[in-house]
């Protein structure tokens, strides 16, 4: 039997148990993260083969689970994701116990996404969301001396379990009505169940919720800022970064292949809800004192940005949804990780613990500039280019002849006119004011690895903006895959 | 090959501004690169300036490279000439700015470095012929503009820089829909994507005519908040009375020019029918800058502020020109935009005199400074006039060749905007007889009243001398820009 | 044989119950079993649908979920139990500390 | 060789006078005077001698270059044109400038420093001044127009720090300004309709021009002469000018500067002749200037008050008769039309002379008695002897005593206004204005000789005089007073020269006559006795009531409708409140009203929004209220609308 399509999976499912296995032998914390680092870096060596051997679609064997473009680009991602927090986490977690959990749940977690990713089944693509859910909610629990996070692991659970129960039986009424959970299956057929229309409607926003509870949507977005702040923020970026893209995988299997047939009926409802998203998320972003909470919105709205490319649902348009995944993923998985760099060096997590930042890391305070220039869509960031393609979709539908599209695209424009607002402040407080009196002012000792984390992203963020064509290219294979 | 003088132009102020940025520690070391690689590209325009061939007409020195290939994106550069004379402009008051601002103590590494990053900015817009990457610079110009001002600005510079920041991305952002629009519209003509200016100006006789009213509409807008034209003109007033001297300059002299080249260099060709269209609320609106602006000129007591509602009128001029559609009217519009380059420059670099001596811009509490301080008040007064249109002076012809041209296009409407020359004399005399004559007032420390300093001298007597040249001929600055109209004039149907 | 169609009202029902529980009772204890009637009212479903259907995979997917099911109420327990030992409370009323 | 080609040298001397004194005059010694004489002389010698060229050989010369091409069927012309006409400004502007730089070198010498500035201005007035006269087309008129009010502004403020003058000038630049509108959009007419500025051009094209619009272009033409030459109802600059040096005055305010209106109707001669109405306007316009003007100059209590309004009166002759002329030539008589054209700019280069002179005259007076008021001066004569006497020829030659020069082209003035009025009345009302214009001034000029040079020393005098400079002015002010009040007295004799004034001078049609026939026209007229008379009664009137007090004018202004009369001609018929309730209180109220508009409504718009925005994300937020039973309160609701949204939808589609 080939296992060759699951090999990403398999290598890092085998680490994240043997993670624990190792910690019994050795108890170096960095070894753990080092060896945690080589699985995710062998599992992402699995899949860039594919892509360099460009073995196109490759099945599992009863084919709940396949590797192609549109998988393996996303596992790439969750990867990269993983990596990067890890990365960060040496220092973040230092004085905590329980290490090699916390690395072998993280690894589990991307394992879930990925499976996710590869997954051609309802039933799989579920079991992948609840692998990472509950790794999540334990990783959220993490810190068992801290209140917060307790409290946000509780929300997160609750808001969680409610979501998924939503999502199980909406799945089982799609199984009810088409006698099938694949997605080729059920896209084939939920074109002939004239009959059982609102029935469909039923099951298809049932699903909805629980992918819209991991993306974050309007309405079932309200879990995200409590958690998002409460939990460590390493784990946070995990959340923002990684699980959050998984929803939007889910949802692009979902809605672009079982329900592509009756687009018609949920195209505008979902682009109501992505805009109202993007709005919300904005406007509960443009006084927030807690730059985890603002960075918590702000992924919000972006989430609602991402959902435009489902209502248009032209290859174009995934091509961009998955474009502006892809650069979210550095950039708010950078900006949580240069948050949770700077609480390593006792700066809080307030905003206006950032005034004067320039003056004490000049590294940190023109990282954190970049990632949220690109968030607000400044060029030449990779924000930017992304959203180029994003936003363009809708005007491409108008032209082609759809008019109400154009309002998708208005709505997003000016809500990232408005994220500007609060995007904006922070760099001012960073580079515009000064110290105050007594404040401590010796420049910053920054740990290395996390440093490197963030230099990474920020990396990514210029180069991915400059020289989009490569990464343009890999999102147009896996759009093309998707809708294969 | 000969050498690729545009993206020189380019690169210099790029390193420059990395390496200045750098030089935190010595702010002397800072501020001489800055100067030298200012000049460079200011040599190099000049360069430019004698190598374009006026007659030839189309874009020249054009370097093009395939960028973004899936989305048809080129690095594509060239000017012609309506550009040639901003690319002057541009590298011209970015030099003269950075020499004026050398008393600039607070972060000079840090101001200096953004100077040269808007002036990346502001040529890349004017050298840019592919849309996407003409969108960029526009962008870039806004950053460094936002910190300028809210770094070295005035007291409420926050609420200045963020409303100019948002107020313009707002714009550029609606423009960047337009320019979407019409990137999809001739992909669906030509049938493979690009957003190559000339690909897509090249089919724009084959756009619908909705499309066009519409798109043109958002363009428009984009622009007419840039130039800025009433009512979208309030964060001008703002940002002028809070940025520094030096970004005031640039903002005024160049920035303000972003948005009319916009109009003639993207508009007009692109969306023809959309211009004939839109002419009457373009003419409208352009009056109502016009005389608008120079009424709420009088209302001001702030010489800055003053200033800068000045602007808004005379870019109305400009509008007003483009709006008649004519080739008269289109060559004195550019021409005007040139020559209010030069001129706002110089009132902006007083304004900063005034407030540098004094330690106050409110013109009631000013007086008698030409006694003090002669020479501040010979500039001042070169300024002033030039600005109302006196002629032998660069603004005149312009100013004087659009209202011909308003005449010819749309006759006795002529009779509202006219009036504002008499009200800019009006605020301009005031202002001077307010500010220089009369007895020394008792706010103004008379002791220590001092005359200008050299730095400030210098960028003064360079821009006055080229007023007056310009002024005497203004042929040097037409023969560029006539001969590069044919195109624009065809699309729009004249000729 | 019993009509899927009353199969489906009680899961229905169950699956309203669990909603109902999970908004109005206090103890989050008691949330985290009306969570779990409405997972089992999707099981209910899964169970009677592939029964109706005639094919073993709703079966064994239903018990999978199940098996899921209890991991999370593991966990969930954990979490309440970790709450309960910083909070000495686990009623839900009692924990916004992160708001707004 | 042909002193023409030469003529470019004509402005361009005093204009490289002007960079030199402007960048080096700090330097030199004298601050410039030497070389500004040298500058403006050269200038003067080759325009003498280009003006005999023209008026001896009575040649035409033509030369010009393409300034600016502004588009395929616009261009913009810069060129020489010389007819006698341009001759005849050539000399009196060319040769009073030179007098009045040397006679600066001696009354700005106390200056000290300033003079520097004095006379850099100086030389770029007489350039440009110059540059205005050569022009071969409106547009080069206009540009030099505009210069030559700059300078007129900058030397109008040059004590600037003195409030007064301040203000005097930043009025003159304005209301001129709203002329030099009218004459902008006058070009737009003629450029936009014929598309060309050049004088033969636009001249050649008029008979196939719209005369609608050519009527509107010489109308608005004509409104910058009302502008630059001080006519009613723009005339209220010109008596606050004198803030300026009385050699401003002398020079700008009097000889020259404001000449240039009527050189332009002048030039615009045939496009005004094409209505009736605007013909007819011009005059009456003149008319009205000249009356209103004599009636303020009567009480005008400074001596430079009196010299002004007089100017401004006189003016209004030269444009009453040019109106005539164009009245005439459109009612088809061409050869009174030519004369009348003759006759204005006749009158304009004897009252140069005899103003002139006045002004230096009374710079004189001021420079020996250190004030204006008239009524405190008096009985200078025998202290100043040269100037007395030369003012009293000025005097006599303007108030239009034969055979002095005023009498001459005031006569023939009036005379032509007289034939006018058989084609229309109004120009017979107008000829009575005139008349009594011409004994009002006869009046007020002898009021103020006898109150500056005869009866008692009153303080300012006495002060003078005890103070002990029992000397006159030094010679370089006397030598141009001199001079002066020589062509005050003879420059009318150009009648008989050749063929005479009206023989070179014209338009269309030469009237040569020989001396004989000359005399015999004027003095077999019964106008030329009405004249005279009012002239000399006006004279007999200011002898009885200041000289030898049989009328006291106090007595006579003391109480009733005269006091009123008195009190509003002191207030300029109200102009100065007038043109501040315009200025003010309207455009600057308006203005005010605008700002807040701006300020609350448009900007209240834009930070509204955001205010608005801020606002509605404070509310969103407090939404997020922390009880997660809530949040999953807000998802079953969410699910339900969505559903709903879903039906809503699919109903809708």
């Amino acid at each position: 039997m080939d296992y060759s399509a699951i090999y990403p999976e398999l290598i890092l499912a085998l680490f994240a148990i043997a993670v624990p296995a190792v910690n019994i032998l050795v108890k170096d914390s960095r070894f753990l993260a080092g060896f945690s680092l080589a699985g995710v870096g062998l599992s992402m060596l699995a899949v860039v083969m594919h892509f360099v051997e460009g073995t196109g679609r490759v099945v599992f064997d009863t084919g709940l689970l396949v590797l192609d473009d549109f998988s393996g680009l996303f596992m790439l991602v969750f990867l990269t994701v993983a990596f990067l927090v890890i990365l960060a986490s040496i220092r973040y977690i230092e004085d905590e116990r329980h290490k090699a959990e916390y690395y072998s749940l993280i690894l589990l977690a991307t394992v879930g996404m990925m499976l996710v990713a590869a997954s051609t089944d309802l039933f799989v693509l579920y079991i992948g969301i609840e692998i990472t859910s509950l790794s999540s909610y334990a990783l959220v629990a993490f810190r068992k001396k801290d209140i917060k996070g307790a409290e946000a692991a509780t929300k997160y659970f609750i808001f969680g379990g409610i979501s998924s129960a939503f999502t199980l039986f909406g799945i089982s009424l799609v199984y009810g009505l088409t006698g099938t959970t694949s997605f080729q299956e059920v896209g084939v057929l939920v074109g002939t169940l004239d009959g059982y229309r609102e029935m469909l409607w039923l099951a298809l926003v049932m699903v909805m919720v629980g992918f819209g509870f991991k993306v974050a949507m309007v309405p079932f977005h309200s879990w995200a800022p409590d958690v998002y702040e409460g939990a460590p923020t390493t784990i946070t970026a995990m959340l923002a970064a990684g699980s959050k893209k998984m929803g939007f995988v889910a949802m692009f299997k979902f809605f672009l292949i079982g329900m592509l047939a009756i687009k018609a009926d949920w195209d505008v409802v979902v682009a109501i809800l992505s805009i109202v998203t993007m709005t919300l998320g904005n406007l509960a972003a443009l006084n927030q004192t807690s730059i985890k909470r603002m960075l918590a919105y702000s992924s919000i709205a972006q989430a609602g940005y991402i959902l435009m490319a489902l209502p248009v649902g032209t290859e174009y348009a995934v091509t961009g949804g998955i474009f502006h995944i892809l650069t979210h993923a550095f950039m708010k998985g950078g900006a949580f990780i240069a948050v949770a760099t700077l609480a390593t060096v006792a700066i809080g997590d307030r905003i206006s613990d950032y005034k004067g930042l320039a003056k004490r890391s000049n590294f940190m305070a023109f990282s954190i500039t970049i990632l949220l220039f690109s968030l607000a869509g400044i060029p030449p960031l990779a924000g930017f280019a992304s959203k180029v393609v994003l936003f363009s979709s809708p005007i491409m539908g108008t032209v082609a002849g759809s008019e109400w599209m154009v309002w998708l695209a208005v709505a997003g424009i000016i809500n990232s006119a408005i994220s500007l607002y609060y995007y904006a402040r922070v760099v001012k407080y960073m580079y515009v004011d000064e110290l105050d009196e007594g404040a401590p002012s010796e420049r910053l000792k920054l740990p290395k690895g996390m440093a490197a984390a963030v230099a990474i992203c920020v990396l990514a963020v210029i180069g991915i903006g400059v020289f989009p064509e490569y990464f343009i290219q890999l999102c147009q294979n896996a759009a093309q895959a998707l809708f294969a | 090959m000969e050498l690729p003088i545009l993206s020189l132009l380019l690169l210099f102020p790029l390193i420059g501004a990395v390496i200045t940025f750098m030089m935190g520690k010595n702010p002397k070391l800072a501020k001489i690169s800055a100067l030298v690689f200012s000049a460079i590209p200011l040599v190099l325009s000049l360069l430019m300036l004698t190598e374009y061939v006026q007659t030839a007409g189309g874009y020249q020195f054009k370097e093009s490279f395939t960028w973004i290939e899936s989305l048809g994106i080129s690095y594509i550069l060239g000017v012609d000439g309506i550009s040639v004379p901003m690319v002057f402009l541009t590298t011209l008051l970015v030099f003269l700015a950075i020499i004026f601002s050398w008393d600039i103590d607070h972060r000079t590494n840090q101001y200096m470095g953004l100077m040269l990053v808007l002036e990346l900015g502001v040529l890349g817009v004017f050298i840019a012929l592919d849309y996407f990457l003409f969108y960029i610079f526009w962008e870039v110009v806004l950053i460094p503009m936002y910190f300028l001002i809210n770094v070295w600005g005035g007291p409420r510079r926050g609420y200045a820089a963020i409303k100019f920041f948002i107020y313009t991305h707002v714009a550029s952002l609606v423009m960047l829909l337009g320019i979407f629009a019409l990137y999809f519209e001739a992909a669906s003509v030509n049938g493979f994507n690009s957003f190559s200016m000339e690909t897509i100006n090249a089919v724009s006789p084959f756009f619908g005519n909705t499309f066009q009213v519409i798109v043109f509409g958002a363009l428009f807008f984009g622009f007419a908040v840039k130039m800025p034209s009433f009512p979208f003109h309030t964060w001008l007033p703002d940002a002028h009375v809070e940025a520094p001297t030096g970004g005031s300059v640039l903002l005024a002299g160049l920035l303000l020019k972003m948005g009319s080249y916009g109009v003639i260099r993207i508009a007009f060709p692109a969306l023809p029918d959309g211009a004939h269209e839109w002419q009457w609320v373009m003419v409208a609106l352009a009056i109502l800058s016009i005389v608008y602006g120079a009424i709420m000129c009088l209302a001001q007591k702030d010489l800055k502020k003053m200033v800068a509602y000045s602007s808004i009128s005379h870019m109305g001029i400009v509008m007003l020109g483009f709006a008649t559609f004519t080739e008269l009217g289109i060559a004195a519009g550019v021409l005007q935009m040139f020559a209010h380059g030069l001129i706002t420059a110089v009132l902006f670099m007083m304004c900063g005199v005034v407030q540098h001596k004094t330690g106050t811009r409110n013109i009631p509490r000013l007086g008698g400074l030409a006694a003090k301080m002669p020479f501040a008040a010979t500039f001042m007064m070169i300024g002033f006039l030039a600005s109302l249109g006196l002629p032998g002076m660069v603004g005149f012809v312009a100013e004087f060749s659009v209202f011909t041209a308003t005449f010819d296009a749309f006759g006795w409407l002529l009779l509202i905007p006219i009036t504002s020359v008499a009200i800019t004399a009006g605020y301009y005399i005031w202002a001077m007889q307010r500010t220089l004559f009369g007895p020394l007032t008792k706010e103004v420390d008379v002791e220590h009243l001092h005359d200008v300093y050299w730095f400030e001298a210098l960028p003064l007597a360079v821009l006055s001398g080229f007023i007056v040249l310009f002024g005497m001929f203004p042929a040097l600055v037409l023969d560029y820009i006539r001969p590069a109209l044919g195109a624009v004039i065809g699309l729009l149907g004249g000729i | 044989m019993i009509p899927l169609e009353f199969v489906l009202i009680v899961s229905s029902a169950l699956f309203a119950i669990g909603a109902a529980g999970v908004i109005l009772k206090k103890n989050a204890i008691q949330v985290l079993m009306a969570i779990e009637l409405m997972l089992n009212a999707a099981n209910i479903n899964l169970v009677a649908f592939s029964t109706y259907f005639g094919d073993a995979k709703g079966q064994g997917f239903a018990l999978i979920s199940i098996g899921i099911a209890a991991a999370e109420v593991t966990i969930g327990l954990a979490i309440l139990l970790n709450l309960n030992k910083l909070r000495k409370t686990v009623d839900v009323d009692d924990i916004n500390l992160l708001r707004w | 060789m042909d002193i023409l080609e030469y003529a470019w040298l004509i402005p361009v001397l005093p204009l490289l006078a002007f960079v030199i004194v402007g960048f080096l005059g700090s330097k030199m010694k004298d601050k410039g005077g030497i070389v500004s004489i040298l500058g403006v002389g050269a200038g003067m010698v080759i325009a003498l001698w280009s003006a005999y060229e023209l008026l001896t050989t009575g040649r035409i010369y033509r030369d010009s270059f393409e300034w600016v091409i502004l588009s395929s069927d616009y261009s913009l012309e810069m060129g020489i044109f010389l007819d006698s006409v341009a001759a005849m400004m050539l000399i009196v502007v060319s040769f009073i400038s030179f007098l009045v730089v040397i006679y600066s070198t001696a009354y700005m010498h106390d200056e000290g420093p300033r003079r520097h500035r004095y006379f850099t201005e100086i030389c770029l007035f007489v350039g440009v001044m110059l540059g205005l006269v050569l022009a071969n087309n409106f547009f080069q008129m206009f540009v030099f127009w505009e210069l030559v009010g700059l300078c007129s502004y900058l030397l109008i403020g040059f004590w600037f720090e003195r409030p007064s003058a301040a203000r005097a000038a930043k009025k003159a630049f304005l209301v001129t300004r709203v002329g030099d509108v009218m004459f902008m959009i006058g070009l737009f007419i003629l450029f936009t309709e014929l598309h060309t500025l050049n004088y033969e051009s636009v001249w050649a094209a008029l008979d196939t021009a719209d005369p609608a619009m050519m009527a509107f272009a010489a109308f608005f033409l004509f409104g910058g002469a009302i502008g630059k030459s001080a006519q009613f109802p723009l005339h209220d600059w010109l008596p606050d000018a004198m803030e300026g040096p009385t050699t401003v005055s002398a020079l700008i305010h009097a000889a020259t500067m404001v000449n240039a209106g009527v050189y332009l109707v002048a030039r615009a001669f045939p496009i005004i002749a094409t209505s009736a109405e605007v013909s007819l306007f011009v005059g009456a316009i003149g008319g009205i200037t000249a009356f209103l003007a004599a009636t303020m100059a009567l009480c005008a209590p400074k001596i430079k008050g009196v010299l002004a309004y007089s100017t401004v009166s006189q003016l209004g002759y030269m444009i009453l008769g040019l109106g005539a002329g164009a009245f005439l030539w459109n009612k088809g008589y061409h050869v009174e039309a030519s004369i009348a054209f003759g006759a204005g700019l006749f009158h304009l280069m004897n009252h140069a002379f005899f103003k002139g002179q006045l002004f230096l005259g009374a710079g004189s007076v001021i420079h020996y008695v250190d004030t204006e008021e008239l009524s405190r001066m008096g009985g200078l004569g025998k202290y100043m002897k040269v100037t007395s006497i030369t003012m009293l020829i000025s005097c006599l030659s303007i108030a239009g005593i034969p055979p002095l020069s005023g009498f001459w082209s005031k006569d023939e003035v009036l005379s032509v206004t007289f034939d006018a009025g058989d084609a229309g009345l109004t120009f017979m009302v107008l000829w009575v204005l005139g008349v009594l214009t011409a004994f009002m001034t006869a009046f007020y000029m002898f009021r103020m000789w006898f109150m500056v040079f005869k009866g008692q020393p009153r303080e300012g005098s006495k002060q003078a005089i005890e103070h002990g400079h029992h000397h006159e002015a030094p010679i370089a002010m006397l030598a141009p007073l001199v001079i002066l009040a020589a062509l005050a007295f003879g420059s009318g004799f150009s009648l008989f020269i050749g063929d005479g004034f009206f023989g070179a001078i014209y338009y269309e049609h030469a009237h040569v006559l020989s001396i004989g026939e000359r005399l015999e026209e004027v003095f077999t007229s019964p106008l030329t006795y009405v004249s005279i008379v009012a002239a000399v009664g006006g004279i007999m009137l200011a002898y009885y009531s200041f000289y030898k007090p049989k009328i006291s004018a106090e007595k006579v202004v003391a109480k009733g409708f005269p006091k009123a009369m008195h009190q509003l001609l002191l207030d300029r018929y109200k102009f100065p409140v007038a043109y501040d309730k315009i200025g003010y209180a309207g455009l600057y109220g308006f203005s005010l009203l605008l700002d807040k508009f701006d300020r609350y409504i448009i900007d209240g718009i834009v930070n509204g929004i955001s205010a608005f925005l801020i606002r509605a994300g404070g509310t969103v937020r407090k939404l997020q209220n922390g009880f997660v039973q809530s949040y999953a309160t807000l998802l079953l609701f969410g699910v339900s609308v969505v559903l709903i949204l879903l039906y809503v939808v699919g109903a809708l589609r």
